[in-house]
């Protein structure tokens, strides 16, 4: 490496390698782009390293731990141990199988890939900085630039994640052993994950929530049987408090709180995990030099070809706002790719899937029936709990239930709730169908599987109909 | 074809004629679905096309 | 009771009450017709009782008996015991609390439900024979039957189900205690569900199949993560050998087999399980005084009405035919009901799904790449293989792929074939994209959440574009 300044020219400049980076970079390299991703940490980004992946890789394997010790209603009795630090050597191999497959990806698409840290010099030309002292940096002149710079946790004040016993998510995702007790403050989905992690692998769990439910944002039937799991879990729920501050207390720590009227609590633990948000990164790579413009709440806005104010520069992923979430950012990625390389693409879907890996799972995708109504549409409803499902009852998992919000002159479905068993994979039936603009006769119509779990997606779009074989039929 | 905004709203047509309808220049928006319901199929947007006249309206 | 003749009048008599049946009846009885539903074993059918539920409900049990004794890669250590009556109990409360279901939704349905056998007296009436003796039977006149009596185990000469050790589905689904060692004869989709029941609870299975591969009818490439996996369980498989005869010997019993040849093999073992098909059932129901006409294999012909040769009389489920399937029966059940009513339904579904549920799971619906070219489309095939699937490695299972074949002119999909995790819940997706008329775009333009194994769909769709981001393409 020579020390000093060397520069080399692109077309497309991709700056951070999680999965909105990544994807836009490989998708530029199939569409002949000359294509460059810079990454200053890990490939993979938030995602593969410190978020999805670790955080569901921890929870088959507490789900496993918890439900063999817990199945004597089947007949197995089991008493299982745990070796946390083997358990997440298990998952760091997962990780690393994934982020060596990115930069195999990457490369077999012809994209060149640069370790460092970028930023605008001005609006065509960026440096990247390497980490460690005595490196030069590099200048690269690019034709457009796509920043997907990602999120980082905020922090609460008072709890700095520099400090040993407070934790993010990601220091919470590698620790070496199971602790005693933990204070998790935030009852959001990464809150909530980890709440049900740590419970399951015989953590002492209370979890601190300013706002009044646990999943804020979530309609309350559909978190409602995830709180009724995490109190058989035996997880402590505080709602309306804050956490304030923490101090050293005997060989663990005291977590302080306040409610609205400012009456104090405390909560002894081991540990705190805070995991009240994410907030965009912006402030590593010099926008103002580029002349890329970010909102009141950080974060960049951008049109429905992921361009900023700047039209060579694209953002996409966290960084560009809500909802944030890796299937949102690769999605991005892929129409800035296609819109640079002159394709018709734009971010014209109709409605995004989100899942929620609690137990239950929550996953859903569109309208919900408020939402429909405030949109001018006259929802019709239709229900089917997993307790009538034949395959629910079979998995021993029959919380629940699918929910399905549609049009009722038109028919046309427009979202769908489902809480329960594979939430997660279930709800991809009906993004297709939503994207399709099917309607509930479409669904009702397509033979399903038995005995599975789709067969209630089904079930509920009879149900709207009003004639659902195994539930009744309001 | 020139850029078409994808607009706000619901639209009920598949992706794939969502696609075509901005390949083809045409506000998707703006075309009379022939489907179930009044979904908007691909030849839908192939017709607007040709009776708006845009340049590409035939191209496959 | 009056002991003698009573005769009582109906719209609509169903004979049987599997999922067929028990459909059509309640299906009918939402379209306000009177009727009438016969069994005379018990509600649920095969289906239910003897089949994909109980079958399932093992499946689960011991597949987490099984996982959590072997997961010691995931720092889980545990030595489950398993108590065979209590596991089997907890199954027998699963197909309980369904057929009281079924009953229940029968009965709010307005369905009038009868005890008994159905023998046809002829075209237009039905009598019904009490089982004990001493009771006399019902007469009842009809407008319209549907047939639904369902299939039972073809009998192997020379293996009697009467005798002890000689074991059909049902009664493998029922034992007190695990065998020490298990014969199978028949390595179809029940035999290899079965084997890995049994070899998971630690049973030493021994598999004779007379065809030369697992699931004869299923392509290779999807039979054989199923073969490995059960290699890795130790089970023995033995093909092109058909079972000729068992005798007892010891505290077992040894089965013989003969390939074509004439060699003859011997296996010891406590029972064995004999899983070579199923038949119809058209002898309990005198169906020629109706009128009603079987084909050579014994099943009942039927048009796209679900009607038979008599026009007033249907026919649906195993009895009517292949492929013999749980939802098919359904289905027809439904149309055939619809129809009586004077609806526009028919069986005019593009493609059935269908899935086994071995380890790994089998996912199938609509045509394979060799069954589209013979059809005289132009197959394009897309694949996506599960141990690139974030997902599927974080679940700790990724053998196994997701493929797709559609038209390569049109984009439209054909088929799906899938052999993984899930297998069952992620064909939903294709089933309604097939019925919908997808394309490859319309599912690989659809967001995904990420991280999910239906991904693995999208990418598929993505791969036959030539433009998947997680898998070279071709
Ligand atoms: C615990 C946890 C669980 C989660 N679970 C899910 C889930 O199940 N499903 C889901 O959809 N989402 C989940 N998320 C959110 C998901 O991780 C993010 O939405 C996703 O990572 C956003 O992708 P991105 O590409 O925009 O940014 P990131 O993944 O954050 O990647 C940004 C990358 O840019 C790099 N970078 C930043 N600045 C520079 C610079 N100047 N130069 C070079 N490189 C730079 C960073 O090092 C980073 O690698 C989870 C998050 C967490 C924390
Ligand atoms: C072990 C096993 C596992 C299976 N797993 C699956 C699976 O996972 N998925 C799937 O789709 N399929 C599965 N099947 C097949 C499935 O069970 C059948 O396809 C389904 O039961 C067919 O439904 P049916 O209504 O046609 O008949 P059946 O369910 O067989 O019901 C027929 C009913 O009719 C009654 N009957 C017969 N004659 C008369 C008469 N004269 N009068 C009154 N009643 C009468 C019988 O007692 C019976 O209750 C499985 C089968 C077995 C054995």
């Amino acid at each position: 490496m020579v020390v000093g300044d060397i520069s080399t020219g692109t077309d497309v400049l991709v700056i951070g390698a999680g999965p909105g980076g990544y994807v836009a970079a490989i998708r530029a390299g199939q569409l002949d782009l000359d294509v460059t991703l810079v990454e200053k940490d890990a490939y993979g980004g938030t995602c593969l390293n410190y978020g999805c992946i670790p955080s569901k890789a921890m929870i088959t394997a507490s789900d496993l731990a918890h439900e063999a010790g817990h199945a004597e209603e089947m007949g197995i009795y089991a008493d299982p141990e745990v070796e946390m630090d083997e358990m997440v050597g298990w998952k760091d191999g997962v990780v690393d199988q994934l982020t060596g497959g990115v930069e195999k990806l990457a490369k077999a698409n012809g994209v060149e890939l640069m370790e460092g840290r970028a930023e605008f010099a001005d609006e065509k030309k960026a440096r990247i900085v390497h980490s460690g002292g005595g490196q030069g940096s590099e200048t690269v002149e690019f034709e457009h630039a796509i920043v997907s710079t990602g999120s980082r946790p905020i922090q609460v004040p008072g709890f700095d994640f520099g400090d040993d016993p407070v934790l993010d998510s990601r220091q919470a995702l590698a620790l070496d052993e199971v602790p005693e007790s933990l204070v998790i403050v935030g009852a959001g989905y990464i809150g909530m994950e980890l709440a049900g992690v740590f419970a399951k692998l015989g953590t002492d769990v209370t979890v601190v929530e300013m706002l009044d439910s646990v999943l804020p944002g979530y309609e309350d039937d559909l978190a409602r049987p995830v709180k009724k799991k995490a109190e058989e879990l035996d997880i402590d729920f505080h709602f309306g408090e804050a956490a304030s501050e923490w101090e050293e207390s005997g060989d663990g720590i005291t977590v302080r709180t306040e409610d609205e009227e400012g009456t104090v609590s405390e909560f002894g633990a081991e540990k705190v995990l805070v995991a009240v948000g994410r907030e965009p990164v912006t402030d590593t790579l010099e926008l103002d030099n580029a002349g890329v413009e970010t909102d009141e709440d950080g974060f960049i806005p951008t049109d429905d070809r992921a361009r900023t104010n700047v039209e060579h520069i694209h953002a996409i992923g966290d960084v560009a706002g809500e909802p944030m979430l890796a299937h949102v950012a690769s999605k991005e990625g892929q129409v800035a790719a296609e819109v640079i390389a002159g394709e018709p693409s734009a971010l014209d879907y109709q409605a995004v899937p989100a899942a929620v890996f609690t137990d239950p799972e929550i996953g859903t995708v569109g309208m919900t029936e408020a939402e429909a109504e405030e949109e001018g549409f006259e929802p019709v409803v239709g229900k089917f709990p997993f307790n009538a499902s034949g395959r629910a009852l079979t998995t021993g998992h029959a919380d629940g239930f699918v929910r399905i919000v549609a049009d009722e002159p038109s028919g046309f479905l427009l979202g769908a709730q489902i809480v329960g068993p594979e939430a997660s994979e279930l709800i991809a039936e009906l993004g297709l169908a939503i994207e399709m603009g099917a309607t509930l006769e479409d669904v009702a119509a397509t033979i399903h599987t038995h005995p599975t779990l789709s067969e209630a997606v089904m079930e509920a779009a009879e149900n709207a109909l009003g004639h659902a074989i195994h539930t009744l039929n309001r | 074809a020139e850029e078409v905004s994808t607009g706000e709203g619901r639209v009920f047509a598949a992706p794939s004629a969502r696609r075509l309808a901005r390949e083809l220049g045409v506000d998707i928006a703006s075309v009379e679905g022939s489907g179930p319901s009044g979904r908007v199929t691909e030849r839908d947007v192939r017709q607007t096309a040709e009776s708006a006249g845009t340049d590409d309206a035939s191209g496959e």
